[in-house]
């Protein structure tokens, strides 16, 4: 069972990259999505076991990235249709083949028990990404994919040094062999690891995947990756691909913790994560206020999200863990719900293009279509912590529980919010309800409006009503992962 | 005897990546990349002896054929093709440059110094030497700004992580493969960017790729 | 009460029992919501009641965000939790910014920037432990920051002149006269409540001295302002002002062990937060209409509004009434109280305390004159003298639901007017709740029996008037200092022979405001606080700028540098 | 029963005295600046002439004018009156002495102030506007100024109503002190800007330019214009009452001891006729100020008090 959603697209990815014109590619990847999302569903009947096995963390972001990929997929057929003139025939099989690619690999790393894999599945996810970034074939896409190409592979050779030394590290404990390379079995046997071996590796893994988190100062490939590549693919499908690696960092990040909470010679993991978390965050509140390019804007946003959310990991404890993953789940809905509203809303002025994004073009966008005005809108507001955007909650839990544990950084840490909440909604005013461009006029609202609208809706039931099994599902994690 | 040959091999692995560091000219970075996969190639035949596993010759042969000999000729086809025979600028001095990677190699050793290694046949030296060649690596990729120049110091920084990963005991296949995986992508994706710069850009050297990102956006 | 202060089992302690309590199935996840309504929570919510009422009758209730506003509001007040109070804090934040934006879209950056620096001080606050003495003080300190940044308080009031015209009549209305409100009333909560314990007097200099600052600076600027709104928002900063330093008195002297000091003050403070919801929405609303019928606001271009809108300029007398703290108006109860606060507390502590609150009696003077002449400046170039412009001229009154509204605040003006020791009989259960051992006494200032005195020697003016007088009065052009009349094209006279809002204020803007506002009349605030920090961002955002545009092999440099020093700092943690 | 109704009679009689002899007392005060310039001067009854010639006159209105113009000569007499009624004149213990607060009678001088300075914008001219603009002016200072000398007073008296300042000074435990003099000084200098007096303002100039309190009422006649000079004298009083009862407490009479009255009724008479004197004398040696130095003679007087307020603290009469 397990398997299926993880070979599903691998094997459709393949079919979709041969044959096809693109729409029939673009109904296929939507269905396959659907699929595949149904199956993420299904896997909490079976979570397998053995080298892939999901745990409660993979199944709940597995299911998220199914939900994300097909409400993105749903979005990509409207997008294909305006765009389809842009590329050959033969590119947009290799988009659509790719959508699957980065999806099945996104799987493949959530629900991958062993380190190795978890290695395999971000570096296939991050080569992908970077032949998608260069399929516009612009100069600047290029340039972009380039960028993504040397930092990413950098950062992939990092995270396998990192990957070898745990496996070294956990030698004293569990010997050669495949079981030492087991989250599983590396979790219960952290405290007989070989420390300082452990912290070395962890400063690897951090950079490593880091890198593919898009951490500061790891981060310089993201922007311009978002702002390049087609719009569907590079930014709202790679949200998940940023939890992957969050994910990543936090599982290893606990390795490190539970040695070092039982004696042994690793050193704590927070001051790393906090130093990476705190960095972000203020690089991008002072990045996001020269922005001009909406998607590079909110690029740098969700480098401040990740940023957040390792501030939350390096905080530790129970509820900052559970505060810190609450924020990566409703951030990824809410991001890659503005994306579409955001693609959306430059099919409204003309064109989808990569460059057709400029705040400048964008502006005044009520006067184009109310409903994705305002969807765009509160997508945006959503993305501020601001009540009522779900991120309150999670940004609320995350603050007070460093001030619990660690007074003195809730400072720095308000500070950066502030920062960034105060560049984005600076913007949120012109691109809404500034003064179009001149010659503007009404268009009617897309269908794919309303996925924006659920996204939106999501963040909020998840975050103010949290339905029980989530919330359980969630606090065990917490609790496992502290 | 085992422990001395496998550090002999680490040491040149370290001492040709140090080299690399201070070349200015391609065709010599490149040379000195074939030695190091060479090098490489015969530590993991030690090794795959030394620890009779059948993996560790694959990786030997896979480095050889691949890194020893293909890539060396791939690369030194574009020097040819792309007319860069001239002197590689560097983008910092090299006196500094090599003083930076005595550095490196300073803090290798002193981060592994405390990892205490038991019952393992990779030794604190082997591992630093390995940490140092990633290091040593990654520091070609920011002192140099010629794109071909920075691959081979991407492809050293590999050659690094190979020779951590095949001293590892009992390593499960599924690293090598991937290292192996990653070369071959990588530099496939490499290949075709290099292409796509041509086109683009009429000559491999980033500067071009520089320009454009200094306009802003 | 629930979690005000909450201690390690904060929203910390994950897994949580889930039950099925409804409580629990909304609001922060495993924690729910808790509600409680105390005799505090109600007075506000009775000062917000009419307020609401009566914006929503003057034109609101169609907006959809201001009842997300309103509600946010109410959220606060009924919160029994530290998630819910913020909670509802910040919606309102949140929703009034929005309300702005569409007003206008210069000042909404900065005042949501305000609202979230409010959030980013209350949220640790509440989460600090309370266990000694120092973090308390910190708590305190950060509850007053993000307090008084929402509630306008010096120095962290610039942004309220500018965001408080901004959105429509009725969303000032309850900006000014409600949501400051409720930022003192977390205040309140927190430093007479929760955190009561821990008070030391110098928590109460603190507002005090904040306050008074805010009176001076907030006065003076009212009367220095053209725009009809933006001189009600500084007024609002004065009215906050007074409110803050009868809370500060009362905190301090409740820490010192004075029960009597502690309940006037209290009793100030809370009475001038009753009458200052009435009347300020009151004006807000009347400015809102003038603005709607002559479609300006800046009294230079108005004058004369009584004559075509008599109903409107009446109500304007009345809250322009409050406003000045006159006698027989509501303002002047509070105000009384204060100065009485101020000379009960100078009888107290050290003689540099003393000597302070000679100094405060000053300025407290200083700022209820400079309120007198906002008030006087409102309505006398406003709606008295001739119109300034032909909008001015043609005026007609006011729409009914706006009156409406207005006359209902005017309405619950009265009480506060005349009955004023009435009134604060009601508030006993509130003082008593924040300062349990408080010594109340009856109001020493009593309307009626003056009302009646006034009467009786009018009417024995007006029987000598009428017994021995000329009756009768004869309708003429007027002196004039004995210039000819204007001519004929010119039916309300020449205007620029006439006092303009400006030529009014110039006496004072001479000799006063140089010496308190900055170069051009420029809040001090602005000059010394927010343009710091903001050349201060402008370098931060610069240095971002040159580390966005590195080249691909600078980023890879900097990639590289962080890890080597990650590197050696682990290795030297290790090693050394 | 008995004590009642002797201090009704008491308030009585102060209504009745307040209200005849303001009039008088603005005659003797004119009376004595012309005998110390050596003219003669107009006749002490001169300003009930005037009140009844302005009695007998058609109120004019102008068109300019709003429906509230009568409103504002109204209010200004009846605060000034009502507050003349507060402060005591030749005895304490007045049937208004529980109202006396010393805050509402600054309260009321406000109102007063207001009404008149919004009748000076009522019509629309330019005199009326000036003036109202510098009346804000002064009131500043002067509200200023007043609430930091009436804290002294407060503190020495334990008591913040007139009456009970007065039956606190009049007991004679407080004695003469140096915050004494500086309070005196500066309540001096804020009567003479409250009442309208050189050096702050001349009742007898013509110079509408230089006006304040004056160019405020330029365009009331008749019954309005009345009630505005009314409440003009019944504020001369009214401060010097206030002076006198504060700084003169000798003498005073009890309204519920009516042995105590006569002396009371002889002395306070001599009161306001020497501080008449010392008035007109003081007006006829001093200049008129241009109006951006009364700030500063304000702010001065502003400083008195505070210094009033400090040697008051220092002398640590109140504890410490």
């Amino acid at each position: 069972m397990i398997y299926a959603p993880i070979l599903l697209p691998f094997l459709a990815a393949i079919v979709l990259g041969l044959t096809g014109t693109p729409r029939q590619g673009v109904i296929a990847n939507a269905a396959l999505s659907g699929l595949v999302f149904l199956l993420t569903l299904a896997v909490f009947t079976a979570p397998g076991s053995g080298l892939i096995h999901a745990d409660a963390l993979g199944l709940l972001f597995g299911t998220l990235t199914g939900f994300i990929a097909f409400t993105t997929a749903l979005a990509n057929i409207n997008y294909v249709r305006g765009a389809e003139p842009r590329l050959t025939p033969q590119l947009w099989r290799l988009y659509h083949a790719l959508c699957q690619i980065i999806l099945g690999a996104t799987l493949l790393g959530l629900y991958a028990d062993n380190i190795g894999l978890l290695w395999a599945a971000v570096e296939i996810a991050t080569i992908a990404a970077t032949l998608a970034v260069s399929l516009p074939r612009t100069p600047s896409a290029l340039e972009a994919a380039w960028k993504y190409f040397i930092l990413g592979g950098v950062g992939i050779a990092l995270a396998l040094f990192g990957t070898m030394l745990v496996y070294l590290a956990a030698q004293p404990a569990l010997g050669p062999g495949l079981n030492a390379m087991s989250f599983t079995a590396l979790s219960t046997h952290a405290p007989w690891m070989d420390g300082s071996l452990l912290t070395l590796a962890f400063v690897f893994i951090l950079f490593g995947y880091g890198t593919k988190a898009a951490l500061v100062p790891l981060h310089g490939w993201l922007p311009d990756a978002y702002a390049e590549g087609p719009a569907p693919l590079t930014t709202a499908l790679s949200g998940p691909m940023l939890n992957l690696a969050l994910i990543a960092i936090l599982r290893f990040r606990h390795l490190l913790q539970a040695n070092h909470a039982s004696g042994g010679a690793a050193m704590a993991p927070g001051p790393f994560l906090l130093v990476l978390g705190l960095a972000s965050l203020f690089l991008v509140g002072f990045s996001l206020s020269r922005r001009r390019d909406a998607r590079r804007f909110f690029g740098f946003s969700s480098i401040e999200h990740s940023g957040i959310a390792i501030f939350a990991f390096g905080i530790g404890g129970p509820a900052a863990i559970f505060g810190g993953l609450l924020h990566m789940l409703l951030q990824t809905l809410i991001k890659s719900g503005l994306f579409i509203a955001l693609i959306r809303a430059a099919a409204l002025r003309g064109s989808t293009a990569p460059g057709n994004y400029s705040f400048a073009h964008l502006r005044g966008l009520i006067h184009s279509n109310k409903y994705t005005a305002w969807a765009l809108g509160g997508a945006i507001f959503a993305l501020t912590g601001l009540p009522p955007s779900g991120l309150f909650a999670s940004e609320f839990i995350i603050i007070s529980q460093t001030v619990q544990r660690n007074p003195w950084v809730s400072a720095p840490l308000a500070l950066g919010l502030l920062l960034c909440a105060v560049a984005i909604l600076r913007n949120l005013g012109p691109l809404i309800f500034g003064h179009a461009p001149p010659h503007t006029k009404p268009v009617k609202a897309a269908p794919e409006m309303h996925l924006v609208t659920l996204h939106l809706a999501l963040a909020v039931i998840l975050a103010f009503a949290m339905p029980a099994p989530v919330l359980n599902l969630l606090s065990s994690v917490a609790g496992a992962l502290q | 005897m085992t422990y001395s040959l496998a550090h002999l091999m680490g040491g040149i692995l370290l001492l040709s990546t140090f080299l690399l560091l201070s070349q200015r000219r391609l065709a010599a970075m490149i040379t000195l990349y074939q030695l190091q996969a060479l090098t490489l190639a015969a530590a993991a035949f030690w090794q795959g002896y030394a620890q009779s596993e059948i993996n560790l010759y694959l990786t030997g042969i896979i480095t050889l054929a691949l890194k020893g000999l293909l890539l060396p000729l791939a690369l030194r086809e574009i020097v040819h093709r792309f007319n860069l025979r001239r002197a590689v600028e560097t983008a910092m001095p090299m006196a500094l440059a090599m003083l930076l990677g005595v550095g490196l190699i300073g803090i290798a050793v002193l981060v592994v110094l405390p990892s205490t290694m038991s019952a393992v046949s990779l030794t604190r030296e082997d591992l630093a030497i390995a940490l140092s060649v990633v290091l040593l690596g990654l520091l070609v990729m920011t002192t140099r700004r010629n794109a071909l120049a920075q691959i081979i110091g991407f492809l050293s920084t590999e050659n690094g992580l190979v020779l951590a990963a095949i001293g590892m005991p009992g390593m499960p296949f599924v690293a090598e493969f991937s290292v192996a995986l990653l070369v071959l992508l990588a530099f496939l994706v490499t290949g075709i960017f290099l292409l796509r710069i041509r086109e683009h850009f009429d000559t491999l050297d980033v500067t071009g790729i520089e320009d454009i990102e200094r306009r802003g956006r | 009460m629930r979690r005000w202060l909450p201690d390690d089992s904060g929203p910390g302690c994950y897994p949580y029992p889930v039950t099925n309590d409804l409580a629990l199935m909304v609001g922060l996840p495993g924690q729910g919501v808790h509600l409680h309504l105390d005799a505090l929570s109600l007075l506000f919510l009775c000062i917000l009641a009419p307020q609401i009422l009566a914006s929503a009758v003057a034109g609101m209730r169609a907006s959809v965000t201001f009842w997300v506003f309103c509600a946010g509001m109410v959220l606060a007040l009924a919160a029994g939790d530290a998630f819910t109070l913020i909670f509802g804090f910040e919606l309102m934040s949140a929703a009034s910014w929005l309300l702005v934006l569409r007003g206008d879209q210069k000042p909404a950056t900065f005042y949501i920037a305000i609202a979230i620096f409010s959030a980013a001080c209350l949220i640790p606050a509440v989460f600090l432990p309370a266990s000694s003495p120092v973090s308390c003080s910190i708590a305190f300190i950060l509850i007053a920051l993000g307090t008084g940044a929402k509630a306008g308080l010096a120095p962290l009031h610039s942004w309220l002149p500018k965001a408080h015209p901004a959105p429509p009549a009725g969303v000032s209305a309850i900006m000014s006269g409600g949501m400051v409100k409720i930022a003192l009333y977390v205040l309140i909560r927190y430093s007479f409540i929760i955190l009561t314990g821990a008070a030391q007097p110098w928590w109460g200099v603190v507002l005090i001295i904040a306050g008074v600052a805010s009176v001076v600076i907030g006065a003076l600027r009212a009367v220095l302002e053209t725009e009809m709104k933006t001189m009600l928002a500084c007024s609002t900063i004065e009215h906050v002002g007074l409110i803050t330093v009868g809370l500060g008195i009362a905190l301090r002297a409740k820490a010192m062990g004075d029960p009597a000091l502690t309940a006037v003050a209290l009793q100030a403070a809370l009475l001038c937060a009753v009458a200052h919801g009435l009347f300020k929405p009151l004006l807000f609303l009347g400015a809102g209409e003038v603005k709607h019928s002559t479609g300006t606001t800046s009294l230079n271009w108005l004058g004369g509004l009584m004559r075509g809108q008599p109903r409107l300029g009446g109500l304007m007398l009345l809250g322009a009434a409050g406003m000045a703290a006159i006698p027989f108006g509501p303002g002047f109860a509070p105000e009384f109280l204060l100065l009485h606060a101020v000379i009960g507390a100078a009888a107290t502590g050290g003689i540099l305390a003393r000597i302070g609150f000679t100094f405060v009696l000053a300025a407290l003077g200083l700022g209820a004159a400079l309120a007198l002449g906002a008030a006087v400046r409102l309505i006398g170039i406003g709606f008295l003298g001739r119109p300034r412009s032909l909008h001015a001229a043609s005026a007609e009154d006011a729409r009914p639901g706006p009156l409406f509204g207005m006359g209902l605040l005017a309405v619950l003006m009265l009480p506060v007017a005349l009955l004023p020791g009435q009134v604060l009989a009601a508030l006993v259960p509130v003082v008593s709740q924040l300062a349990p051992q408080a010594d109340m006494h009856p109001l020493a200032y009593t309307p009626l029996p003056l009302l009646l005195l006034a009467f009786l020697i009018a009417t024995a003016t007006g029987f000598v008037l009428h017994r021995f007088g000329v009756r009768g009065t004869r309708e003429v052009a007027p002196w004039n200092g004995g210039f000819g009349r204007a001519p004929a094209w010119l039916p309300f006279g020449d205007p620029t022979t006439q006092p303009s809002a400006t030529g009014f204020a110039q006496p004072i803007s001479r000799a006063i405001a140089k010496a308190v506002l900055g170069k051009n009349g420029t809040d001090p605030a602005d000059a010394w606080l927010i343009a710091p920090i903001q050349r201060l961002h402008l370098r931060g955002v610069r240095l971002a700028e040159r580390i966005r545009r590195a080249t691909i092999r600078q980023r890879l440099g900097v990639v590289f540098a962080a890890l080597v020093l990650f590197l050696a700092a682990l290795g030297l943690a290790e090693g050394g | 029963m008995l004590t009642f109704a002797l201090r009704l009679i008491a308030t009585l009689l102060h209504a009745a005295l307040v209200f005849a002899l303001a009039p008088l007392l603005m005659g003797a005060v004119n009376k004595f600046r012309a005998w110390a310039l050596g003219r003669r001067g107009p006749p002490f009854l001169q300003p009930y002439f005037n009140l009844y010639k302005h009695l007998r006159k058609t109120t004019l209105v102008p068109e300019t004018a709003t429906e509230l113009f009568a409103l504002w000569p109204v209010t200004a007499f009846l605060a000034t009156a009502t507050a003349a009624l507060l402060v005591p004149s030749f005895c304490t213990g007045l049937l208004t002495a529980p109202a006396s607060d010393f805050i509402t009678l600054i309260g009321l001088f406000a109102l007063a102030r207001a009404a008149a300075m919004l009748g000076g914008l009522e019509t629309g001219f330019g005199f009326g506007g000036a003036a109202a603009g510098r009346e804000a002016l002064f009131s500043v200072f002067a509200e200023a100024a007043l609430l930091v000398v009436i804290l002294g007073f407060a503190l020495l008296a334990h008591s913040i109503t007139i009456n009970g300042i007065a039956v606190a000074f009049a007991a004679g435990h407080i004695g003469i002190s140096v915050s004494l003099g500086f309070a005196l000084a500066a309540l001096l200098a804020v009567a003479l800007t409250e009442t309208g007096r050189i050096p702050t303002d001349n009742p007898a100039g013509h110079l509408e330019l230089a006006m304040v309190h004056e160019a405020l009422s330029l365009e009331y006649s008749g019954r309005f214009l009345l009630l505005l000079e009314y409440a003009g004298m019944l504020r001369l009083l009214l401060w010097m009452n206030l002076i006198g009862t504060i700084f003169l407490p000798f003498g005073m009479a009890r309204a519920d001891d009516i042995l105590s009255w006569p002396l009371g009724l002889i002395l306070w008479p001599l009161k306001l006729g020497v501080m008449a004197a010392l008035l007109a004398l003081f007006e006829i040696s001093t200049a008129k100020m241009r109006v951006f130095r009364v700030p500063e003679f304000l702010g001065a007087a502003m400083l008195l008090g505070i210094l009033a307020g400090i040697f008051l603290f220092v002398a640590s009469r109140i504890g410490t």
